[in-house]
């Protein structure tokens, strides 16, 4: 969490930049606003010695009622889903995959878009698709997966129209920039993977 | 980017504070960013909580008083404000008779407004919801988000208000603010872009002679750029989009012509003579006119043209008493 | 230059135009460029007669009707009437009780309204002059043509505007509006320059991080350029200057924070909020305010602080109904 | 009149841009608008035959019933004044020397302005004295040296501080510019020196 935190907080200009593009600019201070916010829950919840599922559910509580616009709600409920589906103090590649899963089918379900829509759900499916095909993996190397899937898809966003969000109201103007959402997401798996990676000798 | 700011995030915070020092009537939840009546709800009147992101003042919270908004949430510049806080807004304002939630028709607003409502329904809460989607410069499709909500959005509070202090029920007040919303279509367009104070520069360029057609309330870009033209082909051309989609009727309309926020009085006025005048050629007769500062982009040099046919219900409803910041009459 | 306008030429003959067809209660005179109320002035009432350059919009159209102005004269942009016009507004509102001219005290429109009172005694009338000098940027003395008529006009036009309607004498009007413009003092600060459309481009430049200090609501320059700040700190210098030549008494004051025309209402509350600290934090208690755009210059960006000392007398002319475009309670 | 109203014209973009510069950026449109008014009147005047005194009566009135602002009445008056104080239906250089002294004086008295306070009595005053002091010459020698006068007199306005008019309220900000009105008194009086003075052959 921290360091989704750290990834947020760097990248927020270039997220706000790119929502500015096709959307109204907010979308970096939205996340970092949030995340600043889930920043303080999550060190009460390590503190108190919150189980992983119980946590995640905290911090969705947390974006969701610190973040505003469409991706606030968005991304709360898909780590409040994941945080239900996941049980016990510690849990296995294929647990955790499941976990995202059921986040990324709540997200969808509130959002309504689907892959191709040109929004985050572009980034987030692939990227859970990617960790459950390495459910047999350990948790860093599905994070590792995951976070290319996402950093594809992201990238995959550029060409498409948007059909969902602000967006949509381009029309055709939407195609040829990447979507800001899409890129956060991609961001945050990046920084799973990274805080899952034993760090090289220092 | 000059602002008379003294911290972007906290922007918002110190207007809310602004307005509790200049408006006794009015009370602010500084927390929760929630303005609400001084008083307390009449028993069994139904309450009306809107909102949306900041930086269209006066909406919502100049449209709080009498006959009109019960509430209004107050979300970041330009972002919904959170369910939490909608879910308060709509508590403190419940008298038994249920609330209703206007909302502009945008993805983050409805996302949140929906868990608000959802959350508050657990707590027994009865809501209805209408929708505010009257900006004809996005197309209704599957392809989009659908319509855009802008200026429409005050005559829906405003008759809807009407109906909730005269005692209408639930349904009814929500009726009468769909069927304002059914009845209402909006175009704006923009000679310049605005500044959030996040971002701290100007959302688009237009060059020197350039014209954003169809704007959005957020800097959202349009249908088109366009070349700058006299005010009267500029009109004429947003009547077009307007009215093209305005529910055909032979019910005369009401006509809001409102400032993006840095447009002089004087050029709205201009902008009004001329939707009166192709009104008039076209054989639309305005009942009731709105010329001014009413849904506005913070500093977005522009102008939007919002129609709404208008029966002899609506129109008594328009006429009915109003007493808040920025309405006020009879 | 963007605007909407069809012609420099024409701006103000097709503003009055929309303002005709948007408001009923009101005459418009195009060929003269007054604006009355629709209905004949009560017969042994005072007339009220202001006026002055137009782009100062709501200022002074926007005040015509009951409790404040009988008449309002439009100059061209930033140009003062002329005596011709003036004369037909004051012979317009003549009822038998005699006619006060509001002045804001520039060379030209001293010249114009001085010769058009002249002509108005040369056929009988009765004339009183009350002169709006409330802008403490420029120093009052040998050097200068005086202080400057900015936001106090507001407060003069709506306390004289009560006291003739209440039946008030000529001189009693006349002696209230001097009252108030003895009790008020102004400052603005501005961070962009507007345009006029005959210039084409805006009046002066700024650097970036540059505002005008002092600045005049036709874009004269100030005091002194300056860097931009915070709002707190802003504030705090323009009531220094304020508060330096405002009248020392035990009254409340009424505060005015009125936009130039291109800041947005969320930043006006901003100002509040700090004129509301400051004051408090100085010993001044604020009876009565207003926040919004009530004298403005244009597109010009920037902010307008108005104090005046206001006894119960005052305030109950404050207070008392007024119905116009700009101004409507009680 | 006809010959000043073309040199107002002419150079009202350069009027305005001296009053941007320390007032309101309008004294070239004031007179333009006023010049236009002047010359329908004018045409009119000369069709029906009116003598100078009159004619400079109505187009005084002309001026203060279009110009607005400060200059209109001021001009205005100049000339009201100044057609006032002749009579007969030609004049001499002395004639038009006492009128001309009549309208400065109107002037100076409405304005309240003296030499030396940066307005278009700086010129206008000069030019005045150079005019009678051409008292035994015939018209366009007076005339031109009026224009020359004017035209220093203008020039001198540069280095002074401003006391009258929107320009005072720059105090010593004002310094370093030239006053507009004193510019268009010198504008006008060239005018009229080169109405006066026979065309070379064409
Ligand atoms: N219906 C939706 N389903 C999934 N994601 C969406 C939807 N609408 C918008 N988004 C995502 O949200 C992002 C924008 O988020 P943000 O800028 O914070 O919200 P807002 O559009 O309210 O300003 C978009 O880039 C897109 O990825
Ligand atoms: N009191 C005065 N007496 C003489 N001339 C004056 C006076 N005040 C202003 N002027 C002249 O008028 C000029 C400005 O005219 P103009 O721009 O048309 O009017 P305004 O200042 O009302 O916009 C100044 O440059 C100055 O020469
Ligand atoms: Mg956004
Ligand atoms: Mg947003
Ligand atoms: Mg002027
Ligand atoms: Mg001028």
């Amino acid at each position: 969490m921290r360091a989704a935190a750290a990834a947020i907080a760097a990248h927020e200009a270039e997220l706000s930049a790119l929502d500015a593009a096709i959307g109204d600019g907010d979308h970096g201070a939205n996340l970092r606003r949030g995340f600043s916010a889930v920043a303080v829950t999550a060190e009460q919840l390590v503190a108190d010695g919150v189980q992983p599922g119980p946590f995640l559910v905290e911090v969705g509580g947390t974006l969701i009622s610190s973040v505003g616009g469409a991706a606030g709600p968005l991304y709360g409920t898909a780590l409040r889903s994941a945080g239900k589906a996941l049980s016990g103090p510690a849990a296995d590649t294929a647990a955790v995959g499941a976990a995202l899963r059921a986040g990324l089918d709540a997200l969808c379900r509130l959002g309504g878009a689907q892959v191709g829509d040109k929004t985050m759900v572009d980034a987030f499916a692939p990227a859970v698709g990617a960790f459950q095909s390495a459910a047999d993996q350990d948790l860093a190397t599905a994070a590792l997966r995951a976070a290319a899937a996402a950093e594809e898809g992201m990238r995959a966003t550029t060409p498409l129209r948007a059909r969902k969000g602000r967006a949509s109201y381009l029309g055709e103007r939407s195609i040829g920039h990447q979507d800001p959402g899409a890129t956060s997401t991609a961001l945050m798996f990046r920084a799973l993977a990274e805080s899952l990676t034993p760090s090289p000798a220092e | 980017m000059k602002k008379f700011l003294d911290d972007a995030d906290t922007a918002v915070a110190d207007a809310l504070a602004g307005l509790a020092f200049a408006r006794p009537d009015l009370k602010v939840d500084q927390e929760l960013r929630i303005v609400t009546r001084a008083g307390a709800v009449r028993p069994g009147k139904v309450g009306l909580v809107s909102g949306g992101g900041s930086g269209h003042e006066p909406l919502h919270s100049g449209y709080v008083g009498t006959g009109m908004l019960d509430a209004a949430c107050a979300g970041e510049i330009f972002s919904s404000p959170t369910p939490d806080r909608i879910l308060a807004a709509t508590k403190a304002v419940s008298a038994g008779a249920g609330v209703v939630h206007i909302v502009k028709n945008y993805t983050g607003d409805n996302l949140n407004f929906d868990m608000a409502a959802e959350l508050a329904r657990d707590e027994g809460l009865e809501v209805e919801k209408v929708l505010v989607d009257d900006d004809v410069a996005v197309r209704d499709s599957t392809w989009t988000a659908g319509r855009r909500g802008t200026g429409a959005t005050v005559i829906v509070e405003k008759a809807a208000g009407a109906r909730a202090e005269e005692g209408g029920d639930l349904k009814a007040v929500a009726d009468i603010g769909r069927r304002v919303n059914a009845a209402s279509r909006s175009f704006a367009v923009a000679l310049g872009a605005c500044t959030t104070p996040a971002a701290g520069r100007p959302g688009f360029e237009l060059a020197e002679d350039e014209i954003e057609i169809g704007v959005g309330i957020h800097g959202e870009p349009g249908r088109a750029r366009g070349p700058m033209r006299p005010a009267r082909a500029l009109v004429a051309d947003m009547l077009d989009a307007v009215l093209e989609e305005l529910p055909a009727s032979d019910d005369p309309v009401i006509a809001l012509v409102s400032g993006l926020g840095a447009t002089p009085l004087l050029e709205l006025y201009v902008v009004y003579r001329h939707v009166a005048e192709e009104l008039d050629r076209r054989g639309v007769r305005i009942a009731r006119n709105l010329v001014g500062n009413y849904v506005t982009s913070l500093d977005m040099a522009g102008a939007s043209i919002t129609l709404c046919r208008a029966d002899a219900e609506l129109l008594r409803l328009w006429d009915a008493p109003v007493d808040t910041p920025a309405l006020r009459w009879g």
